[in-house]
């Protein structure tokens, strides 16, 4: 399930809620991203989604992972609007009966938020704001599972 | 027409009523109006989407089409 | 830190306190395990501790992840005693300014943790107890982590 | 002495106090007393901690020594 959230959320809440009540699991990987101060250079961040679309297009990437990696379940909660340092930006878990699969799953679908989900992120700091593009390293990450 | 991210903050409005017959003519109509961001809306980069469905060449718009300019996408 | 625990307790809550306050982490991977009732073969899993021992050996593994990942935080919650299907096994937290060192952290730890953290586990069903030893997929994951 | 996980199902305790001034002379009195636990503990797979530190051969033991043998281990 993929829900935008617009108020600052409990990453703990919502793992423990995915994990409620789950006798078959075995294990449940999850990923949470935190907006970053970066030692004062960024006040605020901004995520803008696109309503209707970003959802849609997240599920699309979420049955993806299911069916790859054999998965029980998925939850990816994601931020829209200004966000503080500190803040939880994204979360996103995995339940699967074995623990290879759920941190790769959790793994590719952070790799996949990070660099072609329908988001856009803008930092603003003292020097102004400016709007975050997915980075090499993210386009690096995200190869790794094409070639697999 | 919607636009996101960069290319809100480039043209100065996020959301307009244009009316054209396709999206050809969209891009026509701001090529005349803004050359900045017809510019900006050429690069490879930057998705297309009609009616929430993403496009890669021309298509026919009817009168309450949503067509939306995405720029490169980074959400986490 | 490492903490072994006798009574259930709440994954949510060890990941809600975990990320709070962090404003310079970026990234927070996690794994919980849970008991699995398999079906019905499995009513109660029993994990004996060396209590002393455990805790020394998990610190030196942790200090180890630590290094090797430059992670800025781990945590690890470990159960001992009887276990009921679907309480918490184990949760591993790893905090890290990229997410590729916090994800690789929580598969570190919780290969070593299977297959060689001081911990002896019974699992008693209708057909009888049965002590669990690491299986040879425990062995292959840990062995990643040497040759690289 | 300690026993862990299958060795004190095997052993039917988990603790006792027996006098030992090495670990050989302390294996020996086992293999008098229980020859199927001695032989359990001879499994290469078998660890064995004095003192709460691992050790691979004989080692002289005090009066207040700690012995544990640690069968195959296994969290998570």
């Amino acid at each position: 399930m993929i829900r935008l959230v617009q108020a600052p959320f409990d990453p703990g809440e919502a793992l423990g809620e995915f994990c409620r009540d789950r006798t078959e699991t075995g294990a449940v990987a999850s990923f949470t991203g935190l907006a970053r101060a970066e030692s004062g250079r960024t006040d605020i961040l901004e995520l803008e989604a696109y309503p209707g679309f970003t959802e849609r297009e997240i599920a699309r990437h979420e049955a993806a992972a299911r069916e790859r990696f054999g998965l029980q379940d998925t939850l990816i909660l994601h931020r829209t609007g200004p966000i503080s340092p500190g803040e939880a930006i994204v979360f996103v878990a995995a339940a699967a009966s074995h623990r290879r699969a759920a941190f790769e799953a959790c793994d590719f679908l952070m790799d996949y938020l990070k660099s072609r989900a329908p988001f856009w992120k803008k930092e603003t700091g003292p020097d102004g704001a400016r709007w975050i593009e997915p980075t090499e390293r993210d386009q690096d990450d995200l190869a790794r599972w094409e070639t697999q | 027409m919607l636009l996101f991210g960069r290319l809100a903050d480039l043209a100065g409005w996020r959301e307009r009523e244009i009316p054209a017959a396709s999206l050809a003519a969209l891009r026509g109509i701001l090529a005349a109006e803004d050359p900045a961001l017809f510019e900006a809306l050429q690069a490879p980069a930057v998705r297309t989407a009609v009616d929430q469905t993403l496009v890669n060449l021309d298509v026919a718009l009817r009168p309450d089409s949503e067509v939306a300019f995405l720029p490169p996408m980074s959400g986490g």
